[in-house]
């Protein structure tokens, strides 16, 4: 059946024999354990490599404590842990001023402390809001909640057809009137990577806060956040191999000091009156209770496991692949493949195929050991405006290989044939 | 392909799914519901138009996955003409069917027992009974949108 | 240096050898490795069992997904995994509509959601907060920032002199235009346990909301939250042995569906309209965002392991050592024990020895491998109305047996004679 | 005892926790600044009474462990009669006498040396240090409070 597909796609079986994975399979227990699964889900969330697992046991088995508070020698060895992986985490995305680096849960607890304590503080009635139709809902209904609470005008910046945003559209959108221009660094629905340099020179010339989601931004590219010259960056953590509830908010040393706290209680104070409260310094005025510590902890071991692999390497891996699969894909009857040509995407590929329901194709895929993502992808509002009503997605990470996408092919055209009746 | 990915997709219901019956508006219907599955976005709209305590005419339009379809339409073409009351049934049954706790009643299902396969796969058991959960609104004049993770019991996640 | 101090207190050695834990220490792995640690800070953060660790890595092996969005296998897989351990959770926590319990990092999360999401839409102008002179930072500042916000009255409860609540005072403290009543189930900082029901029939009595920190209480108490009569609770999971990062919040159904959501993002919505949006159903509302299933999942297997222990033991277990703590400390020239007779406190030892800086003792106990915790216990208003500056704390938990008390009593009275000079 | 935590607190260090020096107020000071440790809550005073360049008098106040209490009286007996730069020398000196960067300096500092100990434990390099930022904001007039957690480098956390 594959061998029936492949001779259809333009890659040759010898090129494709060719994509070894960019990190070994073996390094990850879930992949070693299940040889027949072909995990095209990473912009959901990836697999996670042995040493991030072995970080967070090591961290339970050996300094388990309180950060922060205590003055016994455990603490204070889960306090340097803690800080270490902070320290760590910083380098690797590129951000020179350390306590600008909060810990959040992920991406989307990052985009809502930014739109709540910063946004309430300094978004007024009849100030404007500008995101755009690529955004995943995380970096679009905190803003227009935001909007609606304050009165303030919510504006999508549209795309071109091919899923680009259209940015001489979006510049005559960022007025002086505005305050909050919210995009994204690379689609999550079409793998679109977008030009952080001109969206943040809108957002630079009428003095608006410049919120990066980078949730697709930091697990695939060679990110300098502090280069970039976005006043805000979320990620999440589970996105690039490290644990669940693992992720950050990047945010100038200047606004975080100016803006009132997200959460309050233990940790975040300086002085609690009866009366009135003072904060503490940054990074903890952003980090209220007690830390999740096995979150960076292991999330710092997924960078160190990232650099091993050569982060430069990372995109070029994913890219190859994606290009290989839009291609394989291509030649499917009734097959279309949604975004921008490959060079301007990271490893995200979406797709229909004539009318099967994604749902039954990704049931289909499933069977064959293929996990694809089927339906809005967090992002209805794109979904609209491309006129379809879910895609299938598949998405590549560094323990892909070509096999993977043969699988992806393979199976897609066995589906097809089965919905053909 | 699985025999349980076959017995899930039937020809029975690929046909359904290809030529669905009853998907049209109805301009005199008498009453309608929508069902909404939040997880998957699907959505779809069944009418119905009562002749007292009959279902004189049934339809559906919307956007859903081959199995939500197909059971939709298959629902029309065995609720129609029915009582209030053995609609009701049906629902009950078909309920049961699609969460592998089917009975005796199964024999009474005829063509909807393609509806079977569904259990094996529990994600897809909301799929099903989306057209049935916004028929049931419809039937009891609930109207309005329902979704099938407020139906509790069936649901997977 | 033991045997000196020991020959002191009231408690005689015999009772004492007789008090082993609960739990075996061996299930502990950091206990295991370090065999000479008296690990006494468990109300700050507990010791995890391998069961625990265990959970978690076999999630991560196995059946590691994004839930809730994949149509294929493996994230069903992790859908029905998370969604088993919220159903073992509220169980261990008799809450029976399974879908009240939101899952968060924590308490601070849980109590900040509530007084965001429910606060800013219940309480207005005029109205009254009421909170304990012994609450956390956690259940104060955020109700003390929401009545500045909204220009509602903050309101302290005062305790009588042995830490209890003046439940008097506070009954003519909660009127009619009291929206809120804020208070903790178990104080962290003196081990009181309170009286819940009076105080939950203060504010029904008004219509108020009764919002428990259960902080303390969960990992403590043989609870059943549904019986406790609470409109919140809110709870921890690090601090009952599941893993930082995991913990929830029990809420009324009514008031979640009526409340606004706290977080916006993946998951939590209906419908994203380019103008307006809808909501999910519970328990998916509150819960924006890539969930942490890990977390949970590791939460569930240490209910799994309390349960196991025996729910009913483990005051009873903690309350004997702590009673054996108080009597021992007694004895020591200069201590002075804080808080409530032993009857009616948890595992909890607040205490402080004459002019000796708990930092200072903290330090010295820490040489001797006693852990124990030293400064305001994120209770600053509580420590200007004991009029102490900081306290040492013990705190104990299941792991805990009688060496662990001989060495606390031990390490203060070496710590004496030395500071004595 | 461990051997380090008995340098730690060696006697000089408990008798001017026991007896601190210049611990009163100063009504007549021409410039004072707080320290606070916003993570253990402890916090002090300093006040200065400037004769020109120099430190005429010196004296502080407050809550803290015998580690800070002992620094900031051994720190007022050696910085009264200083000139402003002696005092900023003496600043650079103990924080890397604290922290363990200490070179030649360190046969200067006289009886601060007991402060030595310090630097074998991280979490207390803020409490050695406190009234030392304390002072140093009071002699460069920029009063107000600090916190040892803005003073960077030295956390341990
Ligand atoms: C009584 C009480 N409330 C609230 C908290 C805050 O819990 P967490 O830090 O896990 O959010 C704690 C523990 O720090 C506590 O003991
Ligand atoms: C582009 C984008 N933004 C935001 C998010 C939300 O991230 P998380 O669910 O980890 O909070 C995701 C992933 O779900 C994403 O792909």
């Amino acid at each position: 059946m594959s061998r029936q597909t492949m001779s259809r796609t333009r890659v040759s079986d010898a090129e494709l024999a060719g994509m070894t994975s960019l990190a070994p399979r073996s390094d990850f227990p879930l992949l070693a354990a299940q040889p027949h699964l072909h995990y095209l889900d990473s912009a959901a969330t990836t697999q996670k490599p042995r040493v991030v697992l072995d970080a967070i046991t090591r961290y339970y088995e050996t300094v388990n404590a309180n950060p922060h508070r205590g003055a016994y020698r455990l603490s204070a060895a889960a306090t340097e842990a803690y800080h270490h992986a902070r320290v760590r985490i910083a380098k690797f995305l590129g951000v020179a001023d350390v306590d600008t680096l909060i810990f959040t849960r992920g991406t989307t607890e990052s985009l809502n402390l930014v739109a709540s304590a910063w946004g309430r503080a300094n978004v007024k009635a009849g100030d404007r809001i500008v995101v755009t139709r690529l955004e995943h809902h995380a970096n679009f209904v905190p803003w227009q909640a935001l909007a609606s609470a304050v009165g303030a005008e919510f504006v999508i910046a549209e795309l071109h057809a091919d899923g680009t945003i259209d940015l001489d559209a979006m510049a005559r959108l960022v007025t002086p009137r505005t305050k909050v221009v919210a995009f994204g660094h690379v689609s999550n629905a079409l793998g679109t990577v977008n030009p952080v340099a001109e969206i943040v020179g809108m957002a630079q010339r009428v003095g608006a806060l410049a919120v990066c989601d980078g949730a697709q931004g930091a697990p695939h590219l060679d990110i300098s956040v502090d280069s970039l010259g976005v006043d805000a960056y979320a990620f999440s953590g589970h996105k690039m191999l490290g644990p669940m509830g693992s992720g950050g908010l990047v945010m100038r040393r200047a606004l975080l000091e100016q803006m009132p706290p997200y959460q309050m209680g233990g940790d975040m104070i300086a002085h609690v009156g009866d009366e009135h409260t003072t904060w503490n310094v940054l990074p903890h005025k952003f980090e209220a209770g007690t830390p999740n510590v096995e979150a960076p902890i292991g999330l710092a071991a997924a960078c160190d496991y990232l650099t091993a692999l050569g982060r430069g390497n990372v995109l070029a891996h994913e890219r190859a692949l994606a290009a290989q699969a839009m291609a394989a894909l291509a030649e499917i009857p009734g097959v279309t493949v949604l975004g921008p040509p490959a060079n301007r995407r990271g490893g995200v590929v979406s797709f229909t195929l004539a009318d099967v329901h994604p749902h039954d194709l990704s049931q289909m895929l499933d069977a064959d050991g293929v996990c694809v993502r089927a339906g809005h992808h967090c992002a209805q509002p794109l979904m609209r405006a491309l006129n379809v009503h879910a895609t299938t997605r598949a998405s590549f990470y560094v323990y892909n290989d070509a096999s993977d996408v043969e699988a992806l092919a393979a199976s897609v055209d066995a589906a097809r044939r089965k919905f053909a009746g | 392909m699985s025999a349980e990915l076959e017995e899930l997709y039937q020809s029975i219901i690929l046909d359904h799914n290809r030529r669905p019956k009853n998907f049209r508006d109805m301009p005199d219907a008498t009453a309608h519901a929508d069902g909404v599955n939040p997880l998957c976005g699907d959505q779809l709209t069944v009418w119905l138009r009562m002749d007292g305590e009959s279902v004189a005419d049934i339809s559906f339009r919307g956007q859903g996955c081959a199995i939500s379809k197909a059971s939709a339409s298959m629902m029309t073409q065995v609720v129609k003409g029915k009582s209030r009351a053995d609609a009701d049934k049906l629902f009950d049954d078909v309920h049961a069917l699609v969460t592998g706790r089917a009975g005796a009643q199964a024999a009474e299902l005829g063509a909807l027992k393609a509806l079977s396969g569904v259990s094996k796969f529990p994600l897809r058991v909301k799929c099903a009974s989306l057209a049935w959960h916004a028929m049931r609104a419809a039937l009891h004049g609930a109207g309005g949108s329902v979704t099938t993770d407020q139906s509790g019991g069936e649901s997977a996640s």
